[in-house]
């Protein structure tokens, strides 16, 4: 007879809604009982069978008093899953109807999430073993999607060392502290990780030593093999929740833009004709160069919404969305980036791209970019309207370049082309300022050469 | 008469106004007897309460030993100051502190002299100079030396009694204590109940020299021992000591012999006693041997021995009713009194 | 007098300490010393030196060697109307005092309801550096600073050496001061007497924004002197002294943790179940989402005190193992 | 150069850009940039890698024939022979 309330002392027990044989789970209402005050449905706490019903309808019996005997599953059928998402039972199936267990087994079924009921044994007398329950989990773990399984954040929360402010501050931003790189002398994250993280570092760390680098999105920054290739789940949900930051805080008005490509790849070609292999030039380095510039003559595209406020940067900080081949994103930042000449450009494009890729950046490729640009022709669409990386208040998106037809001079040709497209803050700034951002940028892009 | 101490006739006071109860001038011995009966009717109270679980923690009785709280504060006077032990409710009562003050605080209550912090072993009365109440064994006897260095920086004429058991004789506490008050020559007396038993250890088996004055005389005061079965000659020797102490010539000992009719604390198997012994020191009563000794005298009647039981018993009772009324401490009230309050004057 | 006539130029913590004991002594009738050789002996560290051509043996109580029995006879003193000024050799021997000090002059307050208040100050030397050894060396305040009932002061400057024990005496309630034996021949220029002295907050003594360490007494040096060195590194450690280690002025550290997120506690005590243990703590429940970094200890080490200099030395925190501390506070992998 | 020698060859360059390609993958007339998901730095990278191996300049008009692992190979092949004449 359970406690129905604080004050019952004994209850009546109404109907039962089962009978002996009946399977029972979990959360099953199985009879119906009469306290003083009403009568109130019995649940059953257990897995199993009920073997036999001990209390007769019409008996009023004190609390304590056992109503029913529930029995564990016959054996060779696997019980259902329970409301806990508990794994079925595979293999031999020697259940038994009283397990008998340790403390430590007890813990580690609760700490697991491991319904013990439903736990087949192989030892003699019906006692579960640590080994019973360690046999369930990694079946549990895969059968479970890892994202919304409590046990990966777990997982992910004891590899992760963040001081109680940094945890704090975290919080505060919005963010995932599991996606911030820690600077700490062990990987621990620190408050000015995640200040770095936030991108709204408006406190100097203590100078010359704990100054080092982070970054939005990239929960690698500084040890990408030690974080993101042991928990992609991790660098899956920075993206989540700065993403979801994103457009919850920022918002977002698209303009896009097709810039005639003939000048930019007619000069491209002729110049890698010249150059040697190693130093040719691809058509992004052409856009990345376009767009830096263009970005330092529209600041406010260019720069950090902090505090209700736009901060312009002083230089153009391009970050470049790199996609890594086993999924998500790393975004490296090529300081500067305005003042690099095409071949500068390019160079770093490539040396920090293969490092983002090989777990290698070092920690200055991985400051707060002041703007970034998502290049997605190499997939070959058409266009991207992209999603800001907050603080920031602009992201540039480039398709592939195709050929079109295209009118010029009243006559219609095929030339190739490229759509760009800015997602821009607006309160940061309107379409206006964007659209003189978007025809800087094709404007530079018919003088190549000029680049 | 500085034989009577104010508290102590405060106390008398409240009995002689009382209409009826005053038909004739009372003795010193008649009120003796009556305070002594006081301590004992109060203290079997106390056990019956105790049984009741209306009292708890550690509780001390003194029954058997009354002698010694009256004859010793009738020789003291209002301005002098008291020490005393866990074992203190007959010394609470002598020196004049109510029935109320103390059930009060063993029940706990708000209207105890601690207001429920200290309990049996730990009742105070500052208007009475009464410094507890120190469950500390011997640890109350340097803080009586320094009462008593205050009282003659002070230039007072005040004296210092501090009662202490054969066991605190054991303690450091006690020879630096005796060594400090004769060395500057303060006004203590340390009065010794000794009841032969520290707790369930007998003075023979803790004491390598088991004449206690005769240690506390090696410190170069005067130590005398007296019959603390014999309230007559407590209050005779207290006397004397607390003049000695007054004039100036530095502290005195006296050894009152007594005995503990009770286990050391409630519910005490008393398994270290023999009964015989126990029964042996019985005869020595000392509220029967003044009951008789003022029958003998045709001072005392039944009807005066009646009239006696009923006022205390009116006493008891009214206290314990007091105390089963009175509110507790509020809870929101328990970290006061760690430090000092600024409103509090003393 | 020797105190007064190099006043004018600079004063010893020792001096300091003499001159706030002959002011009271002067102000008030009722505030007197006793204690082992303080009279004709001038005071095992001279600190009462004069005091009883001045003041007479009334006021200036040589006592036998009975710790428990003078310390009593203080609290007796101080329940019977006086403003008596104990001094305990050594915070070692004071355990044979330790009795009285808490069952009595801590408790008897509380236990009476309010009804007996000991306005007694004990003063008494603690700590090492002076070759002493294992009975004459430890830091035990720590261990009184877990009572409630008692103020307990530690004066690491001439000023509040000199300033502390007034307010001191004017507590209703025992208040006991620790003076670090190293800082007895500590001179400095004279504090200026119109500058009154609160016995209830801690002190920033160095300001700083990147960490802050946390001290007192014999060890405040050794902590400013780190943050000297740590300074020329970049690093600016706010450096507090405590003062007053019971009750502890929780706001101070709290302000000063909640602006540096980091901190290191300096204590000469024993590390296990001591002060920095206890701070350590409140920090923890009061400022933990301000932290950001672990709060680091430098403590003396778990052993009785050697004798032989380099072994005593290896047993105390050191500036160098302060501004160790510091740097794995603020220190990163990169 | 033999055609088994420029596969080796093309193989390796592109486990020395994506480490963990499925060069099983590459059967007649699939995309090699589309299989490995290969962008225009990674291609370019394969390019140079290439020419420099194999001591001859692919030029951007001969990109289309990096399309596919087959046609990589006959091109390797025949700029190879071609030089050697």
């Amino acid at each position: 007879m359970p406690s129905l309330g604080a004050d019952m002392e004994t209850g009546t027990l109404l109907e039962w809604l089962v009978k002996p044989g009946d399977p029972v789970h979990r959360g099953d209402v199985i009879a119906v009982v009469d306290t003083d005050k009403a009568a109130i449905d019995v649940e059953c706490f257990t897995d199993g069978v009920i073997e036999q019903l001990i209390v007769e309808p019409g008996r009023r019996v004190p609390v304590g008093t056992v109503l029913a005997i529930v029995g564990a599953e016959p054996a060779g059928q696997a019980p259902a899953p329970g409301p806990a998402g508990q794994a079925p039972a595979p293999g031999p199936a020697v259940t038994t109807a009283a397990h008998v267990t340790s403390p430590l087994v007890r813990r580690l079924a609760r700490d697991q999430g491991v319904d013990l009921a439903g736990v087949p044994t192989a030892g003699p007398g019906g006692v579960l073993h640590r080994a019973d329950v360690e046999h369930l989990l990694p079946r549990k773990r895969d059968r479970m999607p890892a994202a919304a399984d409590h046990l990966a954040p777990a997982a992910t929360r004891r590899a992760m060392r963040a001081s109680p402010m940094a945890r704090r501050l975290a919080a505060a931003a919005g963010i995932d502290i599991a996606t911030v790189a820690g600077s700490g002398r062990d990987g621990e994250i620190r408050a000015d990780d995640v200040r770095r993280a936030t991108q709204s570092g408006d406190r100097p760390a203590v100078p010359n030593l704990v100054r080092v680098g982070g970054t939005t999105a990239a929960p690698t920054a500084t040890a990408p093999t030690a974080t993101a290739e042991r928990h992609p789940d991790a660098m899956r949900q920075a993206i989540a929740s700065l993403m979801t930051r994103s457009n919850r805080e920022i918002p977002h008005y698209y303009l896009t833009t097709t810039i005639d490509m003939t000048a930019a790849t007619a000069w491209l070609r002729a110049r890698n004709r010249e150059l040697p292999v190693s130093e040719r030039v691809v058509v992004a380095a052409l856009l990345l160069a376009a767009t830096a510039r263009a970005a330092r003559r529209v600041p406010e595209v260019n720069g950090v919404w902090v505090d209700g406020e736009l901060r312009p940067a002083s230089s153009v900080e391009l970050g470049l969305v790199v996609s890594l081949r086993r999924g998500g994103i790393i975004v490296p930042v090529i300081a500067d980036a305005a003042a690099r000449s095409v071949d500068r450009l390019m160079a770093t494009m490539r040396d920090v791209v293969e490092r983002a890729r090989t777990g290698h950046l070092k920690s200055s490729e991985l400051t707060p970019p002041s703007i970034t640009v998502s290049n997605l022709g190499d997939q070959g669409v058409e266009s991207v309207l992209g999603v800001i990386y907050p603080p920031q208040v602009a992201l540039v998106g480039f398709g592939a370049v195709l050929d079109r037809p295209w009118a010029v001079d009243g006559m219609l040709g095929v030339r190739p082309v490229v759509t760009a497209s800015l997602a821009a803050d607006h309160r940061a700034s309107d379409g206006a300022v964007g659209a003189r951002f978007l025809n800087h940028i094709d404007r530079l892009l018919q003088r190549p050469e000029e680049l | 008469m500085t034989t009577t101490a104010k508290p102590a006739k405060n106390a008398t006071t409240t009995h002689r106004s009382r209409p009826g109860v005053d038909r004739r001038p009372r003795t010193t011995e008649f009120e003796m007897l009556r305070d002594m009966t006081r301590i004992r009717r109060f203290e079997e109270r106390c056990v019956e309460l105790y049984s009741a679980t209306k009292i708890r923690g550690f509780l001390h009785l003194c029954i058997g030993e009354e002698a010694i709280p009256v004859g010793v504060m009738r020789a003291l006077t209002d301005d002098d100051a008291v020490v005393s032990t866990y074992r203190e409710h007959g010394h609470a009562l002598a020196r004049g502190m109510t029935m109320g003050a103390l059930l009060g605080e063993m029940f706990g209550k708000q209207s105890g002299c601690s207001g429920g912090r200290g309990g049996s072993m730990h009742l105070f009365d500052a208007a009475r100079r009464f410094y507890g109440g120190n469950a500390i064994v011997g640890g109350g006897l340097p803080v009586a030396v320094g009462l008593a260095l205050a009282e003659k920086m002070r230039g007072t004429n005040n004296v210092v009694a501090c009662l202490f058991g054969d066991g605190a004789m054991a303690e450091g506490e006690f020879h630096e204590s005796a060594n400090l008050a004769a060395l500057w020559h303060l006004p203590v007396v340390f009065f010794c109940e000794n009841n032969l038993y520290a707790m369930g250890t007998s003075l023979a088996r803790e004491h390598a020299q088991t004449d206690l004055a005769l240690r506390a005389a090696s410190y170069g005061m005067v130590a005398w021992p007296a019959d603390g079965m014999d309230v007559l000659a407590v209050v005779d020797a207290a006397r004397r000591a607390v003049e000695l102490a007054r004039s100036g010539s530095g502290p005195c000992f006296v050894e009152l012999r007594t005995y503990r009719f009770r286990a050391h604390s409630m519910y005490d198997p008393d398994r270290y006693r023999d009964k015989a012994e126990i029964e042996q020191w019985r005869h020595r009563d000392p509220i029967p041997a003044l009951t008789e000794k003022l029958r003998a005298a045709g001072v005392l009647s039944d009807d005066d021995l009646t009239e006696i039981e009923a006022e205390i018993l009116t006493e008891i009772d009214k206290a314990v009713a007091e105390a089963e009324a009175a509110p507790e401490e509020p809870v929101g009230d328990l970290t006061r009194f760690v430090t000092s309050e600024p409103r509090r004057e003393q | 007098m020797t105190a007064q006539a190099t006043a004018q130029v600079e004063l010893t913590y020792r001096e300091a300490m003499r001159e706030a004991m002959r002011e009271a002594m002067t102000r008030d009738e009722r505030v007197f010393l006793m204690g082992e050789d303080v009279g004709r002996y001038g005071g095992c560290f001279a600190v009462s030196m004069g005091l009883l051509e001045e003041f007479g043996p009334e006021r200036v109580r040589d006592t036998p060697l009975s710790e428990s029995g003078f310390v009593g006879a203080g609290i007796g003193a101080a329940l019977g109307g006086m403003r008596p000024i104990v001094e305990i050799m050594t915070v070692n021997f004071s355990l044979l005092a330790l009795d009285q000090i808490l069952n009595n002059a801590a408790t008897l307050l509380h236990m009476s309801n309010g009804q007996f208040n000991v306005p007694l100050v004990i003063r008494m030397t603690t700590g090492a550096g002076r070759q002493l050894a294992a009975q004459h060396s430890h830091s035990l305040e720590g261990w009184y600073a877990h009572i409630p009932g008692l103020r307990i002061l530690a004066p690491a400057t001439i000023a509040d050496a000199r300033g502390m024990l007034w307010p001191a005496l004017e507590d209703p309630d025992p208040v006991l001061i620790f003076e670090h034996g190293t800082l007895y021949n500590v001179s400095g220029p004279p504090p200026d007497p119109s500058i009154s002295v609160d016995i209830t907050s801690a002190a920033v003594r160095r300001a700083g924004r990147d960490v802050t360490i946390v001290t007192y007494g014999g060890t405040l040096s050794k902590a400013l002197d780190a943050a000297d060195e740590l300074s020329a590194g970049g690093v600016e450690a706010e450096v507090i002294d405590l003062r007053v280690l019971r009750p502890l002025d929780d706001a101070t550290l709290l302000e000063s943790v909640t602006r540096t997120h980091r901190v290191v506690i300096v204590d000469e005590g024993w590390r296990s179940g001591s002060l920095s243990a206890e701070i350590s703590a409140r920090l923890v429940e009061h400022a933990f989402y301000d932290l950001d970094a672990p709060i680091e200890r430098v403590c003396s080490a778990e052993v009785p005190m050697p004798y032989a200099l380099h072994l005593e030395q290896a047993a105390l925190p050191q500036q160098a193992d302060v501004v160790a501390a510091v740097m794995r506070t603020v220190d990163s992998r990169a | 150069m033999t055609p088994e020698h420029a596969r080796e060859l093309i193989e390796q360059t592109l486990l020395d850009i994506v480490p963990d390609a499925d060069l099983a993958a590459l059967t007649q007339g699939v995309d090699i940039r589309e299989e490995l998901e290969l962008d225009s730095l990674d291609f370019v990278a394969l390019v140079e890698r290439l020419s420099e191996r194999a001591g001859l300049r692919i030029e951007e008009e001969d990109y289309g024939e990096l399309r596919t692992m087959d046609s990589a190979v006959r091109l390797l092949t025949m700029h190879a022979a071609g030089s050697s004449a």
